[in-house]
């Protein structure tokens, strides 16, 4: 039985429809691609398609756990799913405020084809029930306030006059849960993204507790043309939202029929457009779950039309800060780091690792770092390969999304032979790359950087910036390592810059000629403080510590992402829609490793 | 006193006269052109209809109604070129507010 | 009874393409695909998202399923089987289909979402440059044929297919069929990956399964226009032309859907470059050279 | 007979559909709608051209005008105050007299239209083929000048419109 199921008995011709809907599932991933992949799930390979719509979607399948903001929008993607709607957890904990499972599994790719073959059975059985349970959560519920519209900074939770002006207050939406406002309002759009922020968290737009709504249209077609314009005016880019709110009030005001109104007021506080023609913006919430972007961001683009004016980035992770003084155990301090980034678990893993040594004063073997030098290219391998997925699919460039990965779930846990033999695979990939048309039009100096030494990895490298960590480290060198480096620092240059790490990283494994991941070497009692740098698939990461009778007191971690995510808001400005979602694309952050 | 051509005729007069109507009464230039492009219509209407009804072999009534066609394009597009030029000038298309046009 | 022959055709026709599609997405042949994941779509919840332009919301996808149907009554499959020959049903094509676009107009506007309405504007900018490039072309093959019969505009093309004749508008004609039919790389107007569906996005259950339609539906009937206007229709060797049209037409379907299998999309603003500053000025050309071909060997 | 009266009454029905949209451009308040309304209205009075034979020109005004008010209607939406029409403000200035107007108008055009004996009705129309062919000779031909001058006047009316529309100081981006 399905908690989100239909309304109806299942009669006949339902059970063929049921039927129908079990054999045609279409899912919805929480958190998100780039996680499946990285965690060995192939969805498409179980049979589920994704979408990209939860309008389109029957299955919410969330995938590990993820943090209580994630959930959240999670709900929310739930609710604006069409019934007969399904939940299929894969591993996960904690899930409130969503429903209860419908099918839960364990996070493998056997766990998740078993998990949808119970819910085939689950749907063509209970797609269909009698009486239905309406999912409801406090981040759905929309609350009532009352503003002035000639001062938006006067709100109220009753309606009144205004204490400035005595106008009637007009009624207007808030959420529940108030998320902080954007910093960059210009005043007039400051309470008009108020009407936004409810759908902050929303990857598809507006339609907080349509569930309310889609259950009951008759309820709904009664309202439904009160309401008609408010949000057109509030969406389109020039609804002058003063317009008509002044004129409303005035039909409330004690004076006549028919007043004035000068549309000049109306237009003058509106910002300008580029094209210096006064708009009216809009915030539109891109992620955390937005097809193309890393699961987990939540990018929220200030539209003025197709281009974007403004930009605010964050990370819904809720990825905590080390411990401070709280003193962990060794073990469970390396476990902490690499299940923080789901992403690139080893490169942390080891970050620890060689953070502890060096405080404890080991010395490893050449032949532990040569295992860990060919497993972290290993990784490295396989993350820059569920980047090109993921860029596959923003480009909408589906050969690339499937070739991509399918190739990274070969690499992740490939042993060097396997690698050796998947060479040729990289090498045809890379050369289908190179040929295929308009993919250089569409990257050519898209989201370029300039020299900037706070810059890591890949993209550091794009714009001629040698800060490799690798470079400095003498295994590396011993292997004859040499950093790659372009100059126009442009997405397409990132993108080949990613491209040659992969071919490097097979010749390094190869050099190397081993991968294991040693457990970490037993730092005993020791006491005393350390650092590491390791360069994750991302850019350096920087890890310093101190150990107290072989317990680690102490803990600054710096990631690369925590950086790149500032660059947003100036590689978005004043570009398209597509051209912002691509550079930032390119990038490729991981909100698992940005702390708040 | 033809009844044939009253339906065209008075469908073509009832659109004129809307035009009229929300030519004079509308205040934002936009609506205006919109009056304008229905008394147009209403001229195109009744061109067919003659054309229809007393002229059909002569082509030069259809080349008429090409002309009028070309009058409703040309029209809106200058008529948006001056709407965007007001617009970014002082932010509106309102009529009230273009007083400094008159004459 | 043509008409129900027609509209049985297109049904078939729009299934093929849904497979097509399928293919060129996920590279394997699934024939039962589309007709369970239709009737899976007409047993799911339509929902109606709040604050709505009802009337818009309800008539988008008919009115997109309508204007590719009606494009499709003047189109010959085989040298009976039409609805109506129109004495300007070349004419009549390009009036059926620029209704794609006020359709695309309310389906973004309607639901009252952002993504939708970002949608439909672009669809906008789209649409009125590439319908150029629908006309131009056409233009020139009526050209060759002296009428705006669709049917005569066939049997013009008895001794050399128009796609040799004049292959340029040929090109251009197949490029802005495309862009109408907003297959990739031409799908701006419901990126998956920009606007998590645009237009799509906010219709679910039966409205969308319309819509679906609707598209699919467009993309045959663009095919079949294709064939007309510059495969020489239902002309061919050896095989009856009914035959030849069916192969014809799922060719040209496959050509057009392949394009998103191995492109990624476009950039809005190359998109557009592409067709004013690019693809107008080749029609005009391609007008003046067929103009003199026609002059040249009559 | 009964030929004809169908045709009457497809004429008249394709009428009053274009009026009645008419009357909604300027009555609903959501202006999305009025400038689909008036698309629409004009839809209408090219079935009526066709329903008068004028094929192509109702065709041509099928298509002429989706496209000219899709263009219509982004203008409404960017220059109105209230393009959804929440405000269910009057956007409307000295109503009597436009009213009276449109009025003494319309009764006038009718009184003309019902009272004058238009002459003798002509016989058959030719058919379409025919009429497409004989424009297309007309305007080739003896009103060559004034077709020249039409294209003429919008290509100016094109420049003209863009090189006022464009932004004074910087170039519109590209």
């Amino acid at each position: 039985m399905i908690v989100g199921a239909r309304q109806g008995k299942l009669s006949g011709l339902r059970q063929l429809v049921a039927k129908a809907m079990a054999r045609e599932l279409t899912g919805f991933l929480v958190p998100g691609l780039d996680i499946a992949h990285a965690q060995g799930l192939d969805v498409e390979a179980a049979g589920v398609r994704l979408v990209a719509s939860p309008r389109h979607a029957s299955v919410l399948m969330v995938a590990g756990d993820i943090s209580p903001a994630l959930r959240n929008a999670a709900a929310i993607i739930y609710a604006q799913m069409a019934r007969p709607r399904a939940l299929l957890v894969l591993g996960a904990g904690g899930l409130s405020p969503l429903p209860s499972a419908d099918v839960t599994s364990e996070l493998s790719q056997p766990g998740l084809i078993d998990g949808i073959a119970q819910l085939r059975i689950a749907f063509a059985e209970g797609a269909f029930r009698p009486e239905v349970t309406d999912f409801d959560a406090p981040m759905l519920h929309v609350r009532v306030e009352y503003t002035c519209p000639m001062h938006p900074e006067v709100v109220q939770d009753e309606p009144g006059s205004c204490p400035k002006c005595g106008m009637t207050l007009e009624p207007r939406e808030a959420s529940a849960n108030d998320v902080d406002s954007h910093p960059h309002e210009t005043h007039d759009h400051h309470h008009e993204s108020h009407d936004h922020q409810h759908e902050v968290h929303n990857h598809d737009h507006g339609s907080h507790s349509h569930h309310h709504e889609a259950h009951d249209h008759d309820d709904h077609e009664s309202h439904s043309h009160q309401h008609e314009a408010e949000d057109h005016q509030a969406m389109d880019h020039s609804g002058m939202n003063h317009g008509d709110m002044d004129h409303g009030s005035m039909d409330h005001g004690d004076h006549g029929d028919h007043a004035f109104m000068s549309m000049i007021d109306v237009t003058k506080d509106l910002p300008r457009s580029s094209d210096g023609l006064p708009m009216d913006w809009i915030d539109v919430p891109f992620g955390p779950f937005f097809p193309g972007l890393p699961s987990g961001l939540l990018l929220t683009l200030t539209l003025d039309g197709d281009t974007v004016a403004g930009s605010s980035a964050r990370t819904l992770t809720e990825n905590v800060a080390l411990p401070h003084h709280s003193a962990l155990e060794p073990l469970s301090f390396v476990a902490r780091l690499s299940n923080m980034e789901p992403l690139a678990p080893l490169a942390y893993r080891f970050l620890a690792n060689q953070a502890m040594e060096n405080a404890a004063g080991i010395e490893i073997t050449t032949v532990t770092a040569r295992g860990r030098v060919g497993a972290l290219e290993r990784e490295r391998i396989t993350s820059h390969l569920g980047w090109l997925a993921l860029f596959g699919q923003q480009m909408g460039f589906g050969w690339l999304l499937r070739r991509a990965a399918a190739l990274q779930l070969k690499f992740r846990h490939a042993n060097e032979q396997a690698i050796m033999a998947l060479k040729p695979d990289i090498e045809s990939l890379i050369k289908r790359l190179r040929r295929t048309p308009l993919l250089k039009s569409r990257n050519a100096g898209i989201g370029r950087l300039v020299q900037d030494n706070a810059l890591r990895g890949p993209v550091a490298r794009a714009v001629g910036i040698d800060n490799d960590a690798r470079s400095t480290d003498p295994v590396y060198t011993a292997l004859g390592f040499k950093a790659i480096s372009r100059d126009s620092g442009d997405s397409l240059a990132r993108l080949q810059v990613r491209l040659d790490e992969l071919r490097q990283s097979l010749a390094l494994i190869d050099a190397a000629g081993t991968i294991e991941l040693f457990e970490p070497a037993n730092i005993g009692l020791a006491t005393g403080a350390g650092e590491a740098f390791v360069e994750t698939p991302r850019g350096a990461a920087h890890l310093r510590l101190t150990l107290e009778k072989g317990l680690v007191v102490t803990a600054q971690l710096e990631t690369p992402s925590t950086h790149h995510l500032t660059l947003t808001d100036s590689l978005t400005k004043q570009q398209s829609l597509g051209d912002a979602l691509l550079a930032v694309g390119s990038l490729d952050l991981s909100p698992w490793e940005i702390r708040q | 006193m033809t009844p044939e051509l009253f339906p065209a005729l008075i469908t073509g007069a009832a659109l004129f006269g809307i035009g009229i109507y929300g030519a004079l009464s509308q205040t934002n230039l936009v609506m205006l052109l919109m009056g304008v492009e229905l008394i147009l219509a209403g001229a195109m209407v009744n061109l067919v209809a003659f054309w229809h009804h007393l002229h059909p072999d002569t082509p030069a009534g259809q080349m008429f109604v090409l002309i009028v066609m070309t009058v409703m394009a040309v029209e809106m597009a200058v008529g948006f070129g001056v709407a965007i030029a007001r617009f970014r000038a002082i932010g509106s298309v309102e009529m009230e507010e273009a007083a400094e046009l008159k004459g | 009874m043509t008409t129900a022959l027609i509209l049985l055709l297109l049904a078939v026709g729009a299934y093929l393409v849904a497979v097509i599609e399928a293919w060129t997405v996920s590279g394997r042949w699934q024939l039962a695909a589309p007709i369970t994941a239709g009737i899976a779509l007409l047993g799911r919840e339509s929902i109606v998202p709040r604050k709505l332009d009802r009337v818009f919301f309800e008539v988008a996808p008919v009115l997109l399923l309508i204007s590719a149907l009606l494009a499709a009554t003047v189109l010959p499959l085989t040298p009976g089987l039409i609805i109506t020959d129109l004495a300007t049903g070349a004419l009549f094509i390009n009036a059926a289909l620029v209704y794609v676009l006020v359709a695309l107009l309310m389906a973004g506007w309607g639901p009252n979402g952002a993504y939708a309405m970002i949608g439909g504007w672009r669809f906008l900018g789209q649409l009125i440059a590439y319908a150029m490039l629908i006309v131009m072309p056409v233009t020139a093959v009526a050209m060759r044929a002296e009428s705006l019969l669709t049917t005569q505009i066939v049997t013009s093309q008895a001794d050399l297919w128009n796609i040799l004749y004049q292959p340029l508008g040929f090109v251009l004609f197949f490029v802005a069929a495309m862009a109408l039919a907003f297959l990739p790389p031409f799908d701006l107007t419901t990126a998956t990956s920009e606007l998590a569906g645009g237009v799509e996005a906010e219709y679910s259950g039966v409205r969308l399964a319309v819509f679906r339609l609707g598209r699919l539906v467009l993309v045959i009937t663009l095919a079949a226009t294709t064939v007309v206007f510059y495969l020489g229709g239902w002309q061919g060797p050896w095989l009856p032309p009914w035959a030849w049209s069916a192969i014809k037409i799922l060719a040209v379907t496959a050509l057009m859907l392949l394009a998103g299998r191995v492109l990624p999309r476009i950039r809005e603003a190359d998109l557009l470059n592409l067709c004013w500053k690019l693809g107008i000025p080749l029609a005009l050309l391609n007008i003046f050279v067929v103009g003199l071909q026609v002059l040249v060997w009559p | 007979m009964a030929m004809i009266s169908a045709q009457t009454f497809f004429i008249s029905f394709f009428g009053l559909a274009a009026v009645w949209f008419g009357v909604v451009v300027f009555r609903t308040h959501s202006m999305m709608r009025s400038a689909l309304a008036l698309l629409f209205s004009q839809t209408a009075i090219g079935a009526m051209f066709i329903g008068m034979q004028a094929e192509f020109l109702g065709v041509l005004q099928i298509m002429m005008m989706a496209t000219e008010m899709s263009i219509m209607a982004i203008f409404m939406v960017m220059f109105m105050m209230d393009p959804g029409g929440l405000g269910k403000m009057d956007m409307t200035h000295q109503k009597r007299l436009s009213v009276i107007t449109g009025l003494v108008a319309f009764v006038a055009i009718v009184a003309v239209a019902v009272f004058t004996d238009w002459g003798p009705l002509a016989g058959s129309v030719p058919d379409s083929a025919q009429q497409t062919e004989d424009l297309g000779l007309e305007l080739m031909g003896r009103s060559m000048l004034i077709f020249e001058t039409a294209g003429l006047t919008l290509l100016t009316a094109m420049i003209a419109a863009t090189a006022v529309a464009v932004e004074p100081i910087k170039r519109n981006r590209d």
